[in-house]
């Protein structure tokens, strides 16, 4: 069994309208030295593979096919065996 | 962005006349930026430069327009000095690769049209098309699109309370998302896009500005299928940003400082400035070194190209600078003077002390060069047009047409959509969706606005002249079965390419019969937007030139919905039933065929049924009133029951085949339930418009009946609410 | 009597609340800015009304407990005064300590706007004593995380204290999973804190307070208040 | 400078219903190997700080202040120089 732990985040190049609120939303709390906030998903997915490479690549295709939108969404994940 | 290329203007898409044109206009050649502005301005997005010539021949005029076509959106008059500004716009393509952004932020910028005009945006709505749902891909458009659209006008407050869905498979790649938004305003705070006033500053208020969107204009315009690989970077949405944006600008504009004021849509801070410059008789210098910026190194090409969402441009009167910016920095938004008003006609640009574009406004404008393209019937036409309905099987199970016509889900309840939206913000909706239009109260006042859009694309692919007066027809005929008087539309033109013959046929036809219509109801043309290109690999979406309508409910409390309300209640048919199956929903379910003509439509008739009407709600006489539209007679009162949850036993004695009774979509008819004691003064009414009158049955029990000389049809109601209202939530949630 | 209606960044709600109480209540009613470091009059409730605040980025309501009005507020509140929470005004009386629990995304990810049916559990709130005990009224819910959540220890208290003031259910009152909109634990609808000064709601009372938008049995609520507040209750000053 | 990777998580006891959605979105796609889904939120802030163990201990209280709701959420996170 692999848990891979996937971060899809937004392309440096597209509006992030939630991190701009909490970064404006932290600086008027006193930490005015946050200078940029940006958010993304996190997401653990369980998945059955016969080895780490099979895990790897299937990893790899559900991030293209589902989990991540790559008009305007990167995606990077790390996998563990579990 | 350099390119080798001996033409460089070719590859953004202008034609060697056309860049002989620019040099003609800027006596020289112009630089990178001029090519690349020239490009964005021309382009079919921005300029019309192909149907501005057909666009002309709408009926503009009327006196109840404040505002005719021209300016971010229509105003009508609806008397106490109030007014209403509305208009629709496409956002197709950014939709095709990015459903949820791509709605949220077509519904961003149809707002901005309405508060740019000095109108408090009060509700919006939606005309949507996709393929068909049984397609994986076409559930994900559907499911992202409507949840982008919630995201952002739940988010910002205004209330969508109306729309309409349709599925093809013609739409399946290049959905169609349109999204129209109405505002109310004061006569005296009506706000125009206009630069004028030598010295006056030119400030950017709202949002920074980023990469985003850049050749967004020249991208909208170009076939989907050769783009998609491109990536365009399409815009973010936010909500947030637009609702600070709305309240500063609308407080902005009490104070009466505002000379002029547009958002920033296609082809951001270029075509906001230059339309304004050109609207104005005037010029604007402004330096892009001093537009705040979101992203590092930009340059003056990118910034003024950027479409970066919820910024506008303000021309505030001389000395109001503080003013606007203390404004604006309440709400926490920045508000920066980059340039003035000039009185030499010249758009012009600077980097600091560089000059980096110089251009006459109206030659970005004005002087674009309008096309005739060529418009030619396709002989296929004939074949499709000409096909034999007659000698068609008729069907063995008429409840079962009827129960898988209700499960279509172009017929079937759009429940599923519109609770995810919130329709109730504002506390104005007297008629929330569902019914044929929706009703929104204006406080203050005894009155009401109806808001409907309507396009029934099948329609005017088979005939486009007729379709498209059909969906003028049937936008009005929904105002009016809610107690409205129609007053004028706006419209959405979306289409193929308008370099095809064909295409271009159909745009035309579509134009000539929407404006015939228009002239018929006295509904003007306020505004609009053309959105061509809608084709993948070749393969053009059906035509689909959608309109949306405003009208005028003058006394609230007698607003009227379509369901039937008490046991006992005589149901009465106002107009004639037809032998016509052509372009119905029935036809392309149960035979597979999309062809015939559509149902023929006479305006004359069609004006008088709807007067009829109007007169039978302003009167108490009608306890509802609901137009027969797709899915025919029977589709209509299944969808009067379901409402009303209760049931209606009808006998009918045209001598029509049952299908064409039961499932033809005729023009013309409208289906009213009354009180016996109303029913000869109605009788009487309908007389005196020389509109057909029928009494067809009587409202009770809990099913719905059909008698016809050959035929029955017998359902219970509970049978007909499951598959009317589970179609979409089940094919979704599998 | 005097109304206090809280204005954050991005909330919409304001103005039906306004409305309502001007119009359809004929009360006194301000708006409160929510960069206000004080209340510049005596109010005798304060309305923390529905929308977005901040857009409710990050989680709904989470930006908004901390603009400077909250201080007065919570301050007017430990006083005894009245507090009226309503949809994202809930969520931030949540996140700011006020009530407890917290809010998830609806059961099945979607925004939802429509009417449901709530029954009253507690009709001896300074919110709800002009309906009966058990009584069912339908009215409608527009939220995106209307999902109440709180752990079990807390679930008992509420119980206990009998804090449950509305719970979703069938036209008939019947409490089932199946009548549950957004998933909420137990079908809660709204809560009071112990005090019993302090109400959040998820359903829109002021949207459905008036004839012509086709049910007024929201209006009760705010009769309620003014009721109370008539019975010469502490009023928080 | 440093950056802190913010990872904030629902309470494994706390149902996921978005997680589970994307669960059943992969297993229709194919991925029936997969099998479980949880979704949580992932953030980078920037932010100025004399030292690491300050740019920790901040970094702990937005977390506690406002990046996670301690009744439905859990946080983590790494943080590093940039
Ligand atoms: N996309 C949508 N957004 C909001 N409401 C919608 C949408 N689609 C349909 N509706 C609502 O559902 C009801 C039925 O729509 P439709 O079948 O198109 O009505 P009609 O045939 O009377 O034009 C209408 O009240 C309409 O406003
Ligand atoms: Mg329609």
């Amino acid at each position: 069994m692999y848990k891979a732990l996937v971060y899809v985040t937004l392309k440096p190049s597209i509006l992030d309208p939630q991190g701009n609120a909490v970064q404006v939303g932290l600086n008027s709390l006193g930490f005015d030295n946050v200078k940029d906030v940006r958010i993304g998903k996190y997401l653990e997915v369980t998945l059955e593979a016969e080895d780490k490479a099979s895990a790897l690549a299937q990893t790899e295709e559900m991030c293209k096919k589902l989990l991540a939108n790559p008009v305007i969404e990167n995606y990077r994940f790390d996998l563990m065996e579990v | 962005m350099a390119n080798n290329s001996e033409k460089p203007w070719v590859e953004l898409g202008l034609t060697d006349y056309e860049y002989n044109l620019i040099k003609d206009i800027l006596g020289r050649e112009p630089n990178f930026v001029e090519l690349n502005v020239f490009s964005a301005m021309w382009s079919e997005h921005c300029s019309y430069k192909s149907s501005k010539n057909v666009l002309k021949t709408f009926p503009t005029e009327g006196p109840q327009v404040l505002q005719g076509p021209g300016e971010n959106a229509g105003v009508v008059d609806i008397g106490d000095g109030l007014a209403i500004a509305f208009k629709v716009e496409s956002h197709n393509s950014p939709s095709a690769v990015e459903p949820y952004q791509g709605a949220a932020t077509g519904v961003g910028g149809i707002i901005r049209d309405i508060f740019t005009m000095g109108a408090r945006p009060i509700a919006l709505l939606n005309s949507l098309r996709f393929g068909a749902l049984n397609s994986p891909k076409s559930r994900w458009l559907f499911e992202e699109v409507v949840s982008g659209i919630a995201g952002y006008g739940n988010s910002i407050g205004v209330p969508t309370v109306g729309g309409e869905v349709y599925f093809h498979p013609s739409y399946e790649n290049n959905p169609l998302v349109n999204a129209m938004c109405v505002g109310l305003l004061k006569h005296e705070d009506l706000a125009k896009g206009v630069a004028s006033g030598v010295g006056n500053p030119v400030m950017i208020v709202g949002a920074k500005t980023g990469r985003d969107g850049i050749h967004g204009a020249s991208f909208s315009s170009e076939d989907l299928g050769a783009t998609e690989e491109k990536r365009p970077t399409v815009q973010a949405g936010d909500p947030f940003m637009e609702k600070l944006l709305m309240e500063a600008c609308l407080e902005l504009i009490k104070t009466g400082n505002v000379v002029g004021m547009q958002d920033m849509g296609a082809a951001g801070l270029t075509s906001s400035s230059c339309e304004m410059a050109s609207r104005g008789n005037s010029g604007i210098e402004m330096d892009v070194a001093l537009v705040p910026r979101r992203e590092e190194g930009m340059t003056p090409y990118e910034i003024l190209l950027s479409e970066s969402q919820e910024r506008m441009l303000v021309v505030p009167q001389k000395g109001m600078e503080e003013e606007v910016k203390k404004i604006f920095n309440k709400w926490g938004l920045e508000a920066v003077v980059i340039g003035r008003v000039t009185d030499d006609g010249i758009w012009r640009v600077k980097e600091g002390d560089q000059i980096v574009a110089e251009i006459p406004a109206k030659g970005l404008t004005d002087m674009c060069p309008v096309y005739d393209p060529e418009a030619q019937r396709n002989l296929v036409m004939d074949k499709i047009q000409n096909c034999d309905l007659i000698d068609l099987a008729e069907p063995k199970d008429y409840n079962q047409v009827l129960l898988d016509l209700l499960g279509r889900p172009t017929i079937a309840s759009k429940e599923w959509v519109y609770e995810q939206y919130d329709y109730l913000g504002g506390i104005n909706t007297v008629i929330p969706p569902g019914s044929s239009a929706a009703v929104i109260r204006i406080k203050g006042t005894n009155k009401g606005v109806a808001l409907t859009v309507d396009c029934n694309s099948r329609y005017v692919y088979l005939d486009p002249y007729q379709g498209a007066m059909i969906a003028v027809s049937e936008a009005a005929r929904n105002l009016v079965c809610s107690g409205a008087k129609p007053l004028a539309i706006t419209n959405c033109l979306n289409f193929g390419n308008p370099e095809k013959p064909e295409i271009f046929w159909h745009f035309k036809e579509a134009v000539r019969g929407m404006g015939d219509a228009c002239r018929e109801l006295n509904t003007p043309v306020t505004g609009g937007n053309v959105s061509m290109f809608n084709e993948t690999r070749g393969e053009a979406v059906l035509p689909t030139p959608v309109v949306g309508m405003v009208g005028l409910v003058e006394d609230i409390s007698k607003v009227c919905t379509n369901s039937f309300k008490n046991e006992g209640d005589l149901v009465i048919l106002l107009g004639e039933n037809t032998d016509e199956l052509g372009g119905s929903e029935y036809l392309a379910m149960f035979h597979g065929l999309e062809a015939g003509r559509p149902p023929h439509l006479d305006l004359a008739k069609e004006k008088a049924l709807q007067q009829l009407t109007l007169e039978l709600i302003a009167k108490n006489y009608a306890k509802s009133a609901q137009d027969i539209s797709e899915g025919g007679l029977s589709v209509a009162l299944a969808e009067c029951c379901i409402k009303g949850n209760i049931g209606v036993d009808i006998n009918l004695e045209d001598k029509i085949r049952p299908s064409a009774l039961l499932f033809g979509e005729g023009q013309s008819r409208i289906i009213i339930s009354a009180t016996k004691e109303n029913l000869d003064r109605i009788k009487e009414l309908a007389f005196e418009y020389h509109v057909p009158f029928s009494l067809i049955g009587k409202v009770g029990g809990n099913q719905l009946t059909i008698n016809g000389s050959e035929f029955t049809v017998s359902l219970p109601i509970f049978d007909i609410i499951d598959r009317y209202k589970g179609a979409i939530p089940c094919t979704m949630n599998n | 009597m005097r109304f206090g209606v809280v204005v954050f960044p991005g909330t919409s709600g304001e103005a039906d609340c306004y409305h309502v109480l001007k119009e359809v209540m004929g009360s006194e009613v301000d708006y409160i800015w929510h960069q206000s470091i004080k209340f510049e009059k005596e109010y005798d409730c304060i309305i923390l009304p529905g929308g977005f605040s901040h857009g409710d980025y990050l989680r709904a309501g989470s930006i908004a407990h901390f603009a400077p009005i909250m201080e007065q507020v919570k301050k007017f509140a430990q006083n005894g005064g009245l507090v009226l929470g309503i949809g994202n005004g809930f969520q931030i009386l949540t996140e700011a300590g006020l009530l407890p629990g917290a809010f998830l995304r609806n059961k099945d990810l979607k925004f939802i706007c429509k009417e449901v049916y709530v029954r009253v559990e507690n009709n001896e709130t300074p919110f709800t004593n002009n309906y009966e005990q058990g009584q069912v009224i339908n009215i409608p819910i527009a939220h995106g995380e209307g999902s109440y959540f709180c752990d079990e220890e807390t679930l008992e208290e509420l119980r206990a204290n009998n804090q449950i003031v509305l719970r979703y259910s069938s036209s008939t009152g019947e409490i089932k999973e199946n009548y549950n909109p957004n998933g909420s634990i137990d079908n809660i609808a709204s809560i009071i804190n112990k005090e019993g000064n302090v109400l959040g709601m998820m359903p829109h009372p002021e949207r459905c307070a008036e004839k012509i938008l086709g049910n007024d049995l929201g209006k009760y609520f705010f009769t309620s208040i003014v009721k109370w507040l008539d019975g010469g209750a502490n009023h928080g000053k």
